[in-house]
């Protein structure tokens, strides 16, 4: 199990820095999904599996599949980024790679000095997260389904699109 | 199951129900016809009934469930962001009657923003603090973009939704590293923790990044850079919601963080705090001096203003958190004036955002130029103003704290406050540079008078008597 | 009587809430009744009251009215409530009565502006917010006052606003004195932490058990205090709004210099003297505030050729003294000296006002001229108050009340021989600006024409201040003099008496009282030999400044002159050069450009991009970590 | 089994996950791939979440984690909105190229 853990992390963390990095955006998007399969694969070794199942239906197989839909829509996936391929260049990345590398400093010092000894990772299993769903945090799950409905009503306005009526306020622009 | 809500608890989250079930009552008439006027009225009815419920729910038992908290101190910032959002719908008809078609959605969205608020007062722990910051962000997004076809408010929206998204993200894993570091998600539980542990690093980071999420919705610099532009794209009325209901519910929200977990005793708090007041007070106003736009203008005002609060957050006990609550309530009906100011002056030219359609006002409009007066006095802290009072309270709890380097900071920025405020009115009362035409369907604004009408009389009766407001707060006290 | 004392305030309250609303639509008659009626029925009720007061005073030689709780908050609760003693009494009495004279004045001066209701509702106001300031009970129905004070001076300089340089002059008086206004709040916050209450008197009565005299706090509060002080009254280094404040119409130069807003700050020191007298190095600065502003302000006033800024001047200059005569710790004198300055300066500046109105709005003195015969009640009022202001003796009530500063600034035991000299030169200066301004205006050719005269309704308040200027100074004279302390007296109970260190020294003071009377005469006689016998002479001077072989025999051909150019033309012309130059305008200007450098700076920062907005909040996260974990 | 895993390197991953994804952020033209990366620091949150659960043995880790999913569908979906909207209007969706709005053409020059 160690050993799934450091593999996936390792796979995790390559394949993020390749979305990060890929001029080509479908490329990028492509190397996300690597990611967060293997993002999934260590959520399940830490004993999340209900999470872990998540994790690749929502995230890798829903939200990823918006973004490459919206990439195919527009139609930028290859060429426009192509023309830009040295775009790479250090000066665009230096600053912001070193700022994240302080952060992740500072953040392995804060996890790194613990005065409490380490503690043991323990399986929580899919039936506990339910019920806690359910009953515990019962509101919550409702403000969550507000917040969709915010969504779907707020995605619903903006994407609609009409072109012969303009507002009146912005005849000037 | 002994967790299900029942029915005496329905009756108990009855304000919170009114801004869902407006909303949902509104989506069936949707699907049905299309009424500007009803939808409209049905929104106004929908806060209004919140605040009735919140004032009838007062002096009832609290609520108290592993989410939320619905004490008296929830239910007075749930009335006053209702009121807001009752102001800014009459804000809003006049505007939105311009637009051809889709005018519905801006009030559901407005309701469910101003819902997003209040349970961010109402959560006492970071999965409900969580889910209501995002249900105001998410319908923010919306609400900033409204008007879609303009570039600018797109531009606005996209800036807000990805650094707001940013922002989440890092207050969300500073929850994580306090979760990991304490085991528990509720304010009482950290608390506990923190009153038998000491404070280690990691936890000192997640709270760190907590503030740091935290002082994004609250546009304290060096977190504000989204502030201008935002406020300068959105609409009107939008902007005077951004700038009152979304910053109110995280004073309230920070409020009972800090209440429950006695965060004003960690120095280390208390100096991040410190830095950030500090700097949001200097850098706020010294963006404001030369700006020609007024809505920026208010923007980085507004920057300046919540550094002032910051004080009273910090100072805490010996009514610190009165004083909080007190300036926000002087905060809001003046940056509702003078969004609403604003919002009655845009025309089929645009908004009225450059200070230079302000020359003369007073001359073409005496009685929104007279207001719009007050407004800026009330910023500045003109005695016998609400701001005057506000200030007053959130310097006497300074000066309880021993704040005096913050207290400096605010006397050296409210003299460069001055010099801004008065220059806008010193623009309305000079002579206009041309003959500018009549201005157009003056008659039709009076929802929008009506607001400024109420909001004048409570910013001179916050101004010359504060005590009854202040009784109110000080009754307020934060459950565990 | 003394229960109707709120009706002070409240009347030019309700005069400006009215004339404010209605004021459009009233006739300009019924807005003259209102305007000065309100103001009138208060100067009668404070007389009154004063009557009642002094005849049979109250227990405790105070009486407080209180009438509601203003707000209550951490233990605190600053209430609506008005304090009368012997020192409010007289600062009421003054800005009432003299408030009257210069409203009734302005009715007509005001007629036919198209802003008369507007002006008479700011200056109704204002006097309303002075009686408050005056009269508070606690600090911060006082700091309520102060503000509302500082509003109205704005809104009054700034009453022509459509010009823009008016517009800025209101700005920078109002922006400069808040300046000192920050340093007053911090320090009146500091006395609250100190005693966690508002009231003023309770803070008086403990200070002197609370604080060892000259302790760290006491003298930082003093200080503070200061700040607040030195900004309102244009002293030392925060003067520099009043010369520009001149944009005002006169009326509102007459109530700032006279009754209202300047000597808010003399009034601010005389109602903490327990906290300056415990704070000596404070009490010292007040006098060297004093002294040097006065003397500053007087070579000022030598080379200005508008009449209001020779009247600007001159009164920073006479607040000097009233600062020197405070800091010193003759309390009663420097009231007594602001009791008749308010008489005298309301005079000068209404009778200028009538000038320039005369003639077209014309300032320039060396345009003016030959108007004694033209506008005798003018000028005989004007010479008055001239009198006064240059202290001539016995017959102005100006050299009474100068005559005790200079006295107690030498004999009093803070005083000095140093505070002596530059109170004397200063009355030298004081006497010879002031009739180089009335000989050129007054005497010679008219140099142009006269097309309005002023009307009763203008010349009733000059002659009425005319007479108080003379006979105003019989209320308190010295020792060698009658010795009548009725003023003083009145002040008493509030103020501690001055502790004289040369007692008995009955000669000194004739020695001293003889020599001022000279050199006032000396002054006016310089004044005529430059301006009016020889008036070339000043011009040739400056045209051949330090060198020329001709201009230097003629120099020494006149010993005297010489002796005169080098004690005081060169150091006058060499102070007025530096003047010039705004050198003291750099300390309230060198701030903003501060501000505005740091704002061009810090604007480039928001400069819309998404991606270094991120960055910024990311910075921002990681400063913010680094705050909270390693420091 | 489990206890082989130690709970700091996995929080190390999640952190350095979060770092990447600001790095995305910050160097990222493309509004998309800006968003994306947004998705990747809060994905990282949600990781951090899981580990804390599973270190307290609590549900309460997977249900934040639930919840930051839901939020970031709700948010992706109208983010997504709001691009299509942002190509029609200027055909870029370019984030250098959105700058309609600052303090530097707007120079306040007079006073």
């Amino acid at each position: 199990m160690l050993i799934a853990f450091y593999i996936a992390g390792v796979i995790a963390v390559v394949s993020t820095i390749m979305a990060v990095t890929r001029s080509n955006a479908v490329h990028a998007l492509l190397y996300l999904i690597v990611s967060f399969l293997a993002a999934a694969v260590v959520l399940f070794v830490l004993g999340a599996h209900f999470a872990a199942a998540l994790e690749v239906i929502v995230y890798a197989g829903a939200i990823m599949v918006l973004f490459v839909f919206v990439i195919m829509m527009l139609n930028i996936g290859g060429e426009t980024e192509k023309a830009k391929e040295r775009w790479l260049v250090p000066k665009r990345w230096i600053g912001p790679a070193l700022m994240a590398a302080i952060l992740f400093a500072i953040l392995s010092y804060a996890i790194l000095n613990q005065p409490v000894a380490t503690a043991s990772l323990s399986i929580v299993e899919p039936k506990t997260v339910g019920i806690s769903l359910y009953t515990q945090y019962l509101l919550g799950v409702e403000i969550a389904a507000v917040m969709l409905m915010a969504g779907i009503i707020g995605a619903f306005h903006l994407g609609y699109t009409k072109r012969k009526s303009k507002h009146r306020f912005l005849k000037g622009e | 199951m002994n967790n299900l809500i029942t029915s005496g608890e329905l009756l108990q989250l009855l304000p919170f129900i009114t801004m869902l079930a407006g909303p949902v009552l509104m989506i069936f008439l949707i699907s049905i016809r299309r009424n500007h006027t009803f939808t409209w009225i049905l929104t106004l009815l929908s806060f209004a009934l919140t605040l009735a419920f919140a004032v009838y729910l007062m002096d009832k038992e609290p609520y108290v469930s592993p989410l939320l908290t619905i004490d008296r101190f929830s239910l007075l910032y749930t009335g006053m962001f209702a009121s807001a959002g009752f102001l800014v719908t009459l804000l809003a008809k006049r505007y939105l009657d311009n637009l051809s078609e889709r005018r519905e959605e801006f009030y559901l969205l407005l309701l469910f923003a101003t819902l997003g608020s209040s349970l961010m007062v109402s959560s006492n722990g970071f999965a409900s603090l969580f889910l209501s910051l995002e249900l105001l962000g998410i319908s923010l997004y919306a609400l900033i973009s409204y008007i879609h076809r303009s570039g600018k408010a797109i531009e606005a929206g996209l800036k807000y939704l990805i650094l707001a998204a940013l922002s989440s993200a890092v207050l969300i894993f500073g929850v994580a590293l306090v979760y990991y570091e304490t085991g528990g998600l509720s304010y009482s539980s950290i608390g506990t923790y923190l009153s038998q542990h000491t404070f280690s690093p990691l936890l000192v980071a997640g709270i760190g990044m907590i503030i740091a999420g935290a002082g994004f919705k609250l546009s304290l610099v060096p977190f504000h850079w989204w502030t201008s532009d935002v406020y300068q794209g959105s609409n009107a009325p939008v902007t005077a919601f951004i700038a009152t209901v979304s910053k109110g519910g995280m004073v309230g929200a920070l409020i009972r963080f800090f209440t429950m977990i006695h965060g004003t005793e960690y120095q280390q708090v208390v100096l991040v705090l410190t830095i950030l007041a500090a700097a949001s007070m200097l850098i706020g106003n010294i963006l404001a001096v030369r700006q020609n736009n007024l809505k920026r203008l208010l923007a980085y005002s507004s920057i300046a203003h919540l550094g002032y609060l910051m004080i009273s957050l910090i100072a805490f006990g010996d009514g610190g958190t009165q004083a909080a609550t007190f300036y926000l309530y002087a905060y809001f009906a003046t940056t509702l004036g003078a969004f609403g100011v604003i919002s009655i002056l845009s025309d089929s030219q645009g908004e009225a955002e450059e200070l230079e359609k302000y020359k003369g006002l007073f001359w073409k409009k005496p009685v929104l130029a007279a207001f719009l007066a007050l407004i800026m006095f009330s910023l500045a802290g003109i005695p016998l103003t609400a701001g005057f009072a506000g200030k007053f309270f959130v310097a006497l709890s300074g000066v309880k704290a021993d704040l005096w380097l913050l207290l400096i900071f605010l006397a050296v920025n409210s003299v460069i406050g001055v010099y801004y405020y008065l220059r806008v009115v010193v623009m309305m009362f000079s002579a206009p540079k041309e003959k500018t035409p009549a201005s157009d369907n003056s008659s039709t604004f009076s929802a929008g008078y009506i607001v400024l009408g109420l909001l004048a009389i409570i910013i001179i009766y916050l101004g010359i008597s504060p005590n009854g407001i202040l009784s109110l707060i000080g009754s307020a006290v934060i459950l565990p | 009587m003394m229960r109707y004392l709120w009706l002070v305030p409240v009347m030019p309250l309700l005069g400006f809430l009215v004339l404010a609303f209605f004021g459009r639509n009233l006739r300009k008659s019924i807005i003259t009744l209102i305007g000065t009626g309100t103001v009138g029925l208060s100067a009668l009720l404070v007389i009154l009251i004063g009557i009642e007061f002094l005849t049979s005073p109250p227990a405790g030689n105070a009486f407080t009215l209180k009438l509601w709780t203003w707000m209550s908050s951490g233990g605190l609760s600053p209430s609506i409530a008005f304090y009368l003693d012997g020192l409010s009494l007289a600062f009421i009495f003054v800005v009432t009565f003299v408030g009257f004279l210069i409203h009734v004045y302005s009715s007509e001066y005001m007629r036919d502006d198209e802003g008369f209701a507007r002006f008479l509702a700011f200056m109704n106001l204002f006097v309303s917010a002075m009686l408050i300031l005056v009269l508070a009970d606690n600090l911060a129905l006082m700091y309520l006052g102060w503000e509302g004070v500082g509003l109205c001076s704005f809104l009054l300089i700034g009453f022509w606003y459509k010009e823009s340089a008016n517009a800025a002059a209101a700005r920078k008086a109002f922006i400069v004195t808040r300046v000192g206004d920050t340093a007053m709040a911090l320090g009146l916050f500091l006395l609250i932490t100190e005693f966690n209450t508002l009231d003023i008197r309770s803070i008086l009565e403990t200070a002197p058990a609370h604080w060892t005299p000259g302790s760290a706090k006491v003298v930082w509060i003093a200080f503070l205090l200061l700040g607040g002080a030195v900004g309102k009254s244009a002293q030392l280094p925060l003067q520099t709004w009043l010369p520009d404040a001149m944009a005002g119409p006169s009326p509102v130069s007459a109530l700032i210099h006279a009754a209202t807003m300047v000597t808010a700050g003399v009034y601010l020191i005389a109602r903490n003297h327990v906290v300056f007298e415990l704070a000596p190095i404070a009490m010292k600065t007040v006098a060297i505030v004093g002294a040097s502003t006065l003397l500053i302000a007087g070579f000022a006033a030598v080379v200005q050729y508008d009449i209001k800024r020779v009247l600007a001047y001159s009164t920073i200059s006479q607040i000097g003294y009233m600062f020197l005569a405070l800091g010193v710790g003759a309390w009663s004198a420097g009231i007594f000296h602001f009791m008749i300055h308010a008489f005298f300066k309301a005079l000068l500046f209404l009778g200028a006002g009538a000038v320039i109105h005369a003639l077209h709005h014309e300032q320039n003195i060396f345009k003016m001229g030959g108007l004694r015969k033209e506008m005798p009640v003018i000028f005989w009022t004007f010479l008055a108050g001239s009198g006064a202001l240059a202290a001539l003796p016995l017959v102005t009530a100006g050299f009474y009340s100068k005559d005790a500063i200079l006295w107690y600034s030498w004999s009093s035991e803070k005083g000095s021989l140093f505070l002596w000299a530059a109170a004397f030169l200063g009355a030298f200066i004081t006497s010879i600006y002031t009739f180089r301004m009335v000989f050129i205006t007054f005497w010679g050719k008219m140099k142009t024409h006269i097309h309005l005269r002023p009307g009763r309704a203008m010349l009733i308040p000059l002659v009425v201040l005319a007479v108080l200027s003379i006979i105003g100074g019989f209320l308190e004279t010295p020792h060698n003099l009658g010795h009548i302390t009725l003023f003083s007296g009145m002040l008493s109970g509030v103020l501690p008496e001055v502790h004289i260190l040369h007692s008995g020294a009955e000669s000194t003071e004739l020695i001293l009282q003889v020599l001022t009377a000279l050199t006032g005469f000396f002054g006016i006689y310089l004044a005529w030999h430059f301006w009016m016998k020889k008036p070339g002479f000043l011009f040739r001077l400056k045209q051949t400044r330090a060198g020329a072989a001709l201009h230097h025999w003629w120099l020494t051909g006149w010993g005297f002159d010489w002796v005169y150019d080098l004690l005081i033309i060169r150091p006058f012309t060499w102070l007025s050069n530096i003047n010039k130059n705004d050198i003291v305008d750099y300390i309230s200007i060198a701030p903003s450009n501060l501000v505005v450098w740091l704002h061009n700076l810090t604007r480039r920062s928001q400069n819309g991009n998404l991606r270094w907005y991120a960055a910024g909040i990311a910075l921002g996260l990681i400063i913010t970590l680094t705050i909270a974990l390693f420091l | 089994m489990m206890e082989q895993i130690p709970v700091e390197q996995s929080l190390l991953l999640a952190a350095l996950l979060f770092g990447i994804g600001l790095v995305g952020v910050l160097i990222r033209k493309n509004m998309i791939l800006m968003m994306m990366s947004v998705e990747i620091m809060l994905n990282a949150a949600g990781m951090a979440f899981i580990i804390a659960g599973s270190r307290w043995a609590q549900p309460d880790g997977q249900v934040m984690f639930i919840f930051i999913l839901t939020m970031a569908a709700a948010e992706v979906a109208v983010g997504l909105a709001l691009i299509l909207k942002l190509f029609h209007l200027q055909k870029s969706i370019d984030a250098d190229e959105m700058t309609q709005m600052n303090d530097i053409t707007e120079a306040s020059e007079s006073n």
